[in-house]
């Protein structure tokens, strides 16, 4: 180490040991190491060839070759769905030996099995068994989109009369149509019509009661769930373990709980804040499973290389963990809220019913979206059966805009952006750059007095060492 | 063994070849241009890969080799936002063409990937022979374990493996887990091995062993490799294609033949260049 | 300790001594860690013991107040009894119990290939915003609340399901779940009453609710198969389904399993739809689709309005064993996926 | 006078009346919350002090108690009858195809039908009140509550009261006690009976399920638009729960005037289900309002007030929209007790008191009618009722039906032609009931067909709530569930197709050699 | 610039390095030995790092190389059955000494790993100076600046991502990334850098770069690094070590010395194998 090392070993040299091993080397050098088995290359081994200067430098874009779906295929599917169809038809309407109702399963049914047949006809048995798994996927997504919708679907129909009063031709002005969202059924009886009354009361119920559930429950669930990724031990086992097994626990038990340790021990009334709680034992679980869930996927390298920078354990949770899974956490978060938004046993429980505005949780009853939709519906009048619809179907609005805003505050998975993102991104890019640049002329400005170099005094204390130790090694392989 | 590769005899029934008559799988990438979305990754490259030959694809990073040779199997088509023009015949017949089922072609022309991906829940024997199950090919036992142990020998693992047939793939080191990828994919004797940086995660004696399979092979199955070693290309392969993409332009071929002419006496600087370690 | 030698071109071959001879055993390292980290680790383990009080205090607070009932009838009884009479001192879980395990399953049965299709759909077939469209419309369906669906599975699918009911009962009736006890065939009036409130309608609607949470796991785990495994399926030349069955679902297999086990655990517990559609009977009922049928949570929701002193203690009880079952239930699947591939590995 | 907010919860067969006199109250600046989850829920709440008053149908103790129920305040509270009304019977039964809007029973088969001694419409025990009605031959399904309901006490305290036997055959298989109503229907072990959930989960029930019939608050089949059963009362006519029909039989309720007794005020209806007024409805009851004597836990004199506000206004201007709601309004001899027991709640307000006070001068000594009750004409003695003098007299009821009811009815014809039934009362059909018929305005709207084979109907969905008759498909086909012609026919019609869309492509298939496949393939 | 290297200042009050006065970053393993649970994997291994050279550690797979550059920054223990006997002397003090900080230890000893790991949820910018933000040192927004300008100069990547720099990491090239990560851990200015093939998944023209970043922190960092590939451990490195693990046996350190003299005229057998491609 007196003296600079030379280099041993070239790239090149390496390069020409190697393929002194190499047929093709073997080749070159006519002295060949090793004989293989080659079929006896060609006669006249061609020169290389150099195929641009065949082509023209810009060339018109030529189109491209469709992949994806053949027209096979699709003729296929409208065939089979067709012959089903019509095999439906001659079943219930024509011959008339099944129901009608049944149209569509009957002509299902047989569409698979046409289908199964035409592809049978042209492919081999794995095609015939993909393509009879594809339709069966279709269909499983097909039957729950289609139960969703019948649920919203009968949701909205039983409700519509409050949409039909709002757009009547007396309604009135914009905010007498809408007296649906902001008037409450304090003066509202059960003989009153839909122009009257309102789930103001029940939204301020939920709101209120989501946001005290909230409060408790997020710091708290990302703590537990932190503590369970991150901290670990066999008490965080036993946690998690407890924590799965209460994630099933039913929600009238939780609303048992909170009535007799809060309002039979305790309050002496029902109210928003024990709702509030029930809603509470109910979330932190789902939270703190689906937040777990979420930490447990950060690939330990991530860990692995904030701690080699030095970083303490809270430090990479903070800036390195939390902020990859800040959309997962989201997700949680809003997984859990839609759930506790809808929940009705443990509500009614401990929070009464009542029709009255009650902006007080710790007194008196309060009623939240879904308890109100379950008492209006449990009512005699059609009005008012019309009211608990409409309820319901505007809890499932509010949960929609939950979920939208949830996506937007959480954004999209770290380290993925949208093309607006980027465009601003790099906008902001060159904002920093010039910034750089100009911190960079101001301390060389400044810097020029004592050494002219630009590096802030730190750095060159680390990478200017006072003195240079003797014979640095150099480069060797230039 | 008939069942098994009775489909192997038909295809001779098919119309005559035109690049290769001798021995099937020779395969004529023409004119192929390929696309990310509207970003140009290839334009317009041609290349004749010879039957029972090894072709090596060389170039440096991000030129196109792997799509290229993706587009060679169709698995180009997985990534939604690609497209592609131009033909890919395989002795003969366009891969692409509407006739051409996507399965078929993907199991004449295997590939072998840079990460080997065996399939963890399968043992190494049901991983040989997974090829088999995923084509809903028929075997009897007797005929499965020959082609076990045939698979096997050819990439050159039964001995270390012949032992622990029923322990998961997912046991092995990685230069076995590559070489039972090799396995898996001439288990269902493919006409062309395509095969992506298959060493680059491997130590040098497991990269010993996959060119020894790859030797082995010679003669009998077409392969084409994309390696970014030098001194790989030129010790397994018989021709060679150098790829690269300037600045901001889709990849293209520079230079292609065989592999001692591209090493010994490039006609392009850049090719030179390049095989000389210049850049790349 | 040997250090490298001056000398550049002599190379050291350190001396070991013989193989056997080293007796060097691990050395106690003693990490000392910064104040922050010691807060940090203060701090979260709060919470995890906050929470672990909440939930104990939950099966706490159940157990005290079942101890009551439970002495008074013996636990054998309880678990034998059918009839739910504590004003008697008759009563147990046997019928509720069973009904809420029979519903249970009937969801099960309906929401696992249900969910294990849309999942595999989302994942497998849907692609760009057509696969962002179903996932919102999934999580969409969990936040539909119980009562909505409570009272859309009586108003509407009981009486479209009904005709179902029948036809599986009278064509598969042999089967004794499917038989329907005074089913009268040659009476051509129907009685559609036979088959309402049954468990089999129960149990569909319960499905409904868990597929969203099942399939949202699953999607999970299936989207995590590894590209590469998959690749290398399709470039054997499997089908897509081919790559499913021997990618996708083996490396699924772990979330498949917790999936249900959630969904299990929460047709376990749910009440208000529950509540809502069947018609309690304190009968252990088979027969799936006749009417008549019960659960734990429904009984304690039917009856908790009443119930004080010992009535009450009689369904914290029912509670009580509703809770163990579902602790069962849970460990199982936790043991289950603990084992399993998918969701432990971070595949960098 | 500012009122503090107060809470209170029970009978959901009151509900409605409660809910409207809270919303009037509320107009007032009195803020009352109420939850309808029962009359049990509501006497338990009440017995812890969790709620400061209740609305219960049945009392604590006594023999119309339940005895399932061990709740009890430890504080002195007062219990005043607040609303009456009728327990009605609404069925959903298709006739000839139709739903049929026309039933009567007499109270013999309405115990029978709820004990399950009678189980099928075409008992002759209903045959019998329905001449020449095509009654089909197939099972009664009898739809009960399952939650503890005051309607099901009230109902139970009926048949106890009434048809001790058959309640006591009841109690013996379904295990009650037959001394006493209960809350709890006993239908275990019943096969033609189904529980729900609720008012709403029964009439929602039977809406949606023909061959049904079920008990319940009048108002629910009446904003459902669904028929109730004409009920015969002792003088042979049959009514349903209107106003006055409940005001006239409750004439008849025999009032606890012992001051002492916990029960005070409490009804015994003995009396009422025998009453032979042809205008009564035997089915009447009265539902009661619980409230603290005294102060305690959150309950203190403020609230009082309130309470006391709130039931002075129930009991007086608020009986007016009873008759619309499906109840009746009380008679003012009941206001006048009831009255007394509010003044018992702690922290009555001069302006309450002296409210109260108006509506007893003007009752006992002539001030007029400052209450507003709707029973009451001013000078009159506080037993009268306005509206029992009021009351139509049913259809065919003659002059000498004005005098304790005599004769037998002629006049109008039966809507039906009569089956010469030697056993029917009354030869030219029963009177009709006295006013707005139940269902009277139904539209025959929605019209669709059933299959008898699978219970789909093409219309499926619109009974419920549209108010809307369903027909039915008279066709009657024989044993058509088993193996029968059209299933065999099915499975031939099915072959057949099978065969000819893809027989032939198969046949080719397999005639040119398995072997041929898509060129490229090569597996 | 007070706050931002206060920590270093500290550190020279520290007591006087031993080996190494002229310079800091002198790391010295002694007597290293190394276990999984009851499995041993590294045998009373010393070696001396001298300050400010680079130091290749090369093997065959599976001999402990990783094992004993992760023993060297305390990372070893983050595996729960790990545990290790022997010394690690930074400057002379071992970084084991219950008195010592596990985070000063890994700060002053920075690593980079085989798979480029960027902080995904960061920036390039943030990514740069993640380490001040982890180990909680504060610093102006200008002192920042000019960190990122010269850390990512040094590491040979600034001008590559000048003009993005607020774009996610993750964005980058596989090249591009492990070059990130190299001045993510030169921005705290550690005195030892440990490389585990940091080339070994990067193209040759990345593998180039980093190489010419490696050759430029000579003298200034202290670099020990693990490759498979001999010619970088020619190219980059003055000393050499292999480690070997006969079969069934811990690792141990075969032979070390000046590289050159490693690959020209090894003493020992193995090691004349190894470093001439006969095996591993
Ligand atoms: N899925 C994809 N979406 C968009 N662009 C892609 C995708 N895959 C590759 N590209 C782009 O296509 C070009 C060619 O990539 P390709 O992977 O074929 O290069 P390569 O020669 O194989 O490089 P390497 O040697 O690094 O593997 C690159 O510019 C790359 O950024
Ligand atoms: N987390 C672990 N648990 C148990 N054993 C381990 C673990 N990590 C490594 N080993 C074992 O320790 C030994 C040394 O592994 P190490 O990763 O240090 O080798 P290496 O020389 O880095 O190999 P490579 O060149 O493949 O990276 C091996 O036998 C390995 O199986
Ligand atoms: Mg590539
Ligand atoms: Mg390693
Ligand atoms: O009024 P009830 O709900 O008790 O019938």
């Amino acid at each position: 180490m007196t003296e600079p090392v030379t280099a041993p070993v070239t790239f090149d040299e390496t390069l020409h040991g190697r393929r002194r091993r190499s047929h093709a080397a073997a080749a070159l050098d006519a002295a060949p190491t090793q004989v293989l088995e080659l079929p006896p290359p060609p006669a006249e081994r061609p020169a290389t060839v150099l195929p641009r200067l065949a082509l023209d430098e810009n060339p018109a874009d030529p189109g491209r070759v469709a992949v994806g779906f053949s027209r096979d295929d699709v003729l296929s599917v409208a065939g089979a769905g067709l012959a089903g169809l019509s095999v439906g038809l001659i079943f219930t309407v024509v011959l008339g030996i099944i129901p009608t109702g049944w149209l569509l399963v009957v002509s299902y049914v047989w569409f698979v099995a046409l289908y199964a047949v035409i592809v049978f006809l042209r492919n081999p048995g794995p095609a015939v068994v993909d393509r009879f798994w594809s339709i069966m996927l279709w269909s499983a997504g097909a039957v729950v989109i289609a139960s969703l919708a019948l649920v919203i679907g009968f949701t909205l129909i039983s409700g519509q009369d409050v949409v039909t009063q709002m757009f009547a031709a007396d309604a009135g002005g914009l905010i007498d149509r809408l007296h649906f969202f902001w008037q409450d059924m304090g003066t509202v009886g059960p003989l009153a019509g839909l122009e009257q009354g309102g789930i103001f009361h029940a939204l301020v119920g939920t709101i209120e009661q989501i946001g005290i559930a909230l409060i408790i429950t997020v710091p708290l669930g990302l703590t537990t769930a932190v503590y369970l990724g991150e901290v670990g031990g066999r008490l965080a086992r036993f946690v998690r373990t407890i924590v799965e097994a209460m994630t099933a626990l039913p929600s009238v038990v939780a609303g048992l709980f909170i009535y007799a340790a809060v309002i039979i021990a305790f309050t002496r009334q029902f109210n928003g804040f024990a709702a509030a709680l029930a809603i509470t034992v109910l979330m932190l679980p789902i939270m703190i499973r689906s937040a777990d869930v979420v930490l447990r996927l950060v690939p330990g390298n991530l860990r692995e290389a904030g701690l080699a920078l030095g970083a303490g354990q809270w430090a990479v949770v903070w800036y390195v963990v939390l902020p990859t899974v800040r959309s997962g956490l989201t997700t949680a978060i809003i997984l859990g809220t839609a759930h506790g938004i809808g929940e009705t046993a443990p509500v009614l429980l401990t929070a009464g019913v009542t029709s009255n505005l009650n902006f007080d949780p710790f007194n008196g009853p309060m009623t939240s979206l879904p308890l109100a939709a379950l008492e209006f519906v449990k009512a005699p009048q059609p009005e008012m059966r019309a009211r608990g619809f409409a309820t319901a179907a505007f809890l499932l609005v509010v949960v929609l805009v939950l979920f939208v805003i949830a996506r937007i505050i959480g954004g999209q998975e770290a380290g993925t952006v949208s093309a607006k993102q980027r465009v601003r991104l790099t906008q902001r890019s060159r904002g920093t750059l010039a910034r750089i640049q100009a911190n960079r002329r101001e301390h060389e400005s400044r810097g020029s007095a004592d050494d002219g170099e630009g590096m802030p005094p730190g750095l060159e204390q680390l990478f200017q060492p006072e003195t240079d130790p003797p014979n640095l090694p150099k480069a060797t392989n230039e | 063994m008939k069942t098994l590769f009775s489909a192997r005899t038909e295809n001779h029934d098919e119309p005559d070849l035109v690049e290769h008559v001798q021995q099937p799988g020779g395969l004529v990438a023409d004119n192929i241009s390929a696309w990310f979305g509207d970003h140009k990754v290839l334009d317009r490259v041609s290349l004749s890969m010879a039957a029972g030959e090894v072709t090596a694809l060389i170039g440096p990073s991000g030129c196109g080799k792997s799509t290229f040779l993706r587009i060679l199997n169709r698995m180009h088509e997985m990534i939604p936002s690609a497209s592609l023009f131009g033909e890919v015949r395989l002795d003969g017949d366009d891969i692409y063409a509407p006739s051409q089922r996507i399965t078929s072609a993907r199991r004449n022309i295997g590939m072998v990937f840079q990460k080997a991906n065996p399939f963890p829940a399968m043992s190494i024997y049901d991983n040989t022979i997974s090829g088999l199950k995923l084509a809903g090919i028929r075997a009897t036992r007797a005929e499965k374990d020959l082609l076990v142990e045939d698979s096997l020998r050819k990439a050159s693992l039964w001995d270390e493996v012949k032992d622990r047939l029923e322990q998961p793939g997912g046991g092995l080191s990685g230069g076995q887990q590559q070489r039972l990828c090799i396995a898996r994919s001439l288990a269902v004797s493919p006409r062309v091995l395509l095969m992506d940086e298959p060493c680059s995660a491997l130590d040098p004696t497991s990269t010993r062993r996959v060119e020894e399979t790859i030797e082995s092979l010679r003669g009998q199955v077409t392969v084409v490799i994309v390696t970014h070693n030098m001194q790989q290309a030129a010790r397994v392969s018989s021709q060679c294609a150098f790829f690269l993409a300037a600045q901001n332009t889709p990849g293209v071929i520079v230079e292609y033949g065989a592999t001692e002419a591209m090493f010994a006496h490039p006609q392009d600087d850049r090719t030179s260049d390049y095989v000389n370690g210049r850049f790349g | 300790m040997t250090a490298i030698s001056e000398t550049a071109d002599v190379t050291t071959r350190p001396d070991y001594p013989e193989a056997g001879a080293d007796t060097a055993s691990p050395r106690l390292i003693k990490q000392v860690r910064e104040r922050a980290d010691r807060t940090f680790r203060l701090v979260s383990s709060t919470g995890g013991v906050i929470v672990l009080a909440i939930m104990c205090l939950v099966g706490i607070f159940l157990t005290v107040n079942a101890v009551q009932a439970i002495a008074a009838v013996g636990p054998v009884e309880f678990l034998t009894t059918q009839e739910w009479s504590p004003e008697t001192n008759h009563f147990g879980i046997a019928a509720v119990l069973t009904g809420t395990v029979l519903i249970a399953l009937v969801a099960l049965v309906v929401a696992l290939p249900l969910s294990l299709g849309t999942s595999l759909f989302i994942t497998e077939v849907a692609r760009g915003g057509f696969q962002r469209t179903l996932v919102s419309i999934v999580d969409l369906m969990a936040a539909v609340p119980s009562v909505v669906y409570g009272l859309w599975g009586l108003a509407f699918l009981q009486n479209n399901v009904i005709g179902f009911a029948k036809w599986l009962s009278t064509w598969f009736g042999w089967i004794p779940i499917f038989a329907v006890d005074g089913a009268d065939p040659a009476n051509p009036l129907p009685n559609n009453a036979l088959y309402g409130s049954s468990t089999f309608i129960a149990g569909l609607v319960v499905a409904l609710m868990i597929v969203p949470i099942m399939t949202s796991m699953m999607r999970e785990s299936f989207s995590r198969a590894p590209i590469g495994e998959r690749e290398g399926a399709y470039a054997l030349g499997a089908t897509r389904w081919g790559m499913i069955r021997s990618v996708v679902l083996p490396f699924g297999k772990g979330g498949v399993i917790g999936g249900t086990m959630l969904g299990l655990g929460r047709a376990l517990g749910e009440t208000i739809a529950i509540y809502l559609i069947i018609s309690p009977i304190f009968a252990i009922n088979f027969h799936i689709l006749q009417k008549g049928s019960n659960s734990v949570a429904a009984l304690i929701a039917l009856r908790y309005g009443e119930s004080n002193g010992f009535t009450m203690s009689a369904l914290m009880a029912a509670g009580l064993a509703l809770f163990i079952l579902t602790m069962i239930v849970n460990f199982t699947a936790s043991t289950i996926i603990g084992r399993s591939r998918s969701g432990a590995e971070s595949e960098a | 006078a500012s009122y503090p907010r107060i809470s209170g919860n029970g009978s959901s067969w009151a509900g409605a009346a409660i809910d409207q006199w809270r919303a009037d109250v509320a107009a007032q600046g009195v803020t009352i919350d109420f939850t309808n989850d029962g009359s049990s829920a509501g006497r338990k709440n009440f017995a812890q002090e969790i709620s400061d008053f209740a609305v219960s149908e049945i009392p604590y103790d006594g023999d119309t108690a339940d005895p399932q129920d061990t709740a009890r305040p430890s504080s002195p509270y007062a219990m005043l009858p607040i609303v009456a009304g009728g327990t009605s019977f609404m069925y959903n039964l298709p006739v000839d195809g139709s739903r049929f809007e026309d039933l009567k029973l007499s109270q013999d088969a309405l115990a029978g039908i709820f004990t399950g001694g009678i189980t099928r419409w075409n008992d002759p025990a209903i045959a019998v009140e329905n001449p020449g009605v095509n009654l089909p031959d197939n099972q009664i399904t009898v739809v009960v509550r399952s939650d503890g309901s005051g309607a099901t006490a009230q109902f139970t305290l009926w048949m106890k009261r009434a048809f001790p036997d058959k309640y006591a055959a009841l109690c013996a298989r379904a295990g009650c006690d037959p001394a006493h109503a209960t809350s709890y229907f006993p239908y275990q072990g019943l096969s033609n009976f189904t529980a729900q959930s609720q008012s709403n989960g029964v009439t929602t029930y039977t809406s949606g399920t023909e061959y049904t019939i079920n008990y319940d608050e009048y108002a629910y089949p009446l904003g459902l638009g669904f028929p109730v059963a004409k009920v015969k009362n002792a003088a042979g006519f049959y009514t349903v729960p209107t106003a006055p029909a409940v005001a006239v039989a409750l004439t008849q309720a025999i009032i606890n005037t012992d001051a002492s007794s916990p029960n005070y005020l409490s009804q015994d209806l003995s009396n009422v289900y025998g009453y032979g007024d042809p205008r009564s409805y035997p089915m009447s009851a009265y539902s009661y309002l619980l409230v603290p004597a005294a102060e305690r836990g959150l309950f203190d004199a403020a609230k009082g007030a309130t309470l006391a506000y709130y039931a002075n206004y129930s009991l007086c201007e608020g009986q007016q929209k009873m008759g619309d709601l499906g109840y009746s309004p009380l008679p003012m001899n009941l206001v006048l007790a009831a009255l007394d027991q509010v003044r018992k709640i702690p922290g009555v307000d001069a302006d309450t008191a002296a409210s109260m006070d108006a509506t007893t001068n003007g009752a006992l000594h002539g001030g007029g009618n400052p209450c507003n009750n709707p029973t009451f004409r001013p000078g009159d003695s506080p037993s009268q009722n306005v509206l029992v003098e009021t009351a139509p007299f049913p259809d065919g009821c003659d002059a000498a039906c004005q005098a304790p009811w005599t004769g037998i009815p002629s006049g109008s014809g039966p809507t039906y032609e009569t089956t010469t039934d030697p056993n029917a009362p009354a030869a030219g059909g029963a009177p009709d009931a006295a006013a707005n018929g139940p269902a009277a305005g139904a539209a025959n709207n929605a019209a669709g067909s059933c299959d008898p084979n699978t219970g789909i109907c093409a219309n499926a969905g619109a009974a419920a709530g549209s108010g809307g008759t369903v027909k039915t498909v008279p066709t009657v086909l024989a044993s058509s569930t088993g193996w029968a012609g059209p299933q065999s026919l099915m499975i031939i019609i099915g072959l057949l197709i099978l065969t000819l869309i893809v027989g032939p492509p198969l046949v080719n298939r397999l005639l040119n050699g398995r072997g041929r496949r898509a060129p490229g393939e090569r597996s």
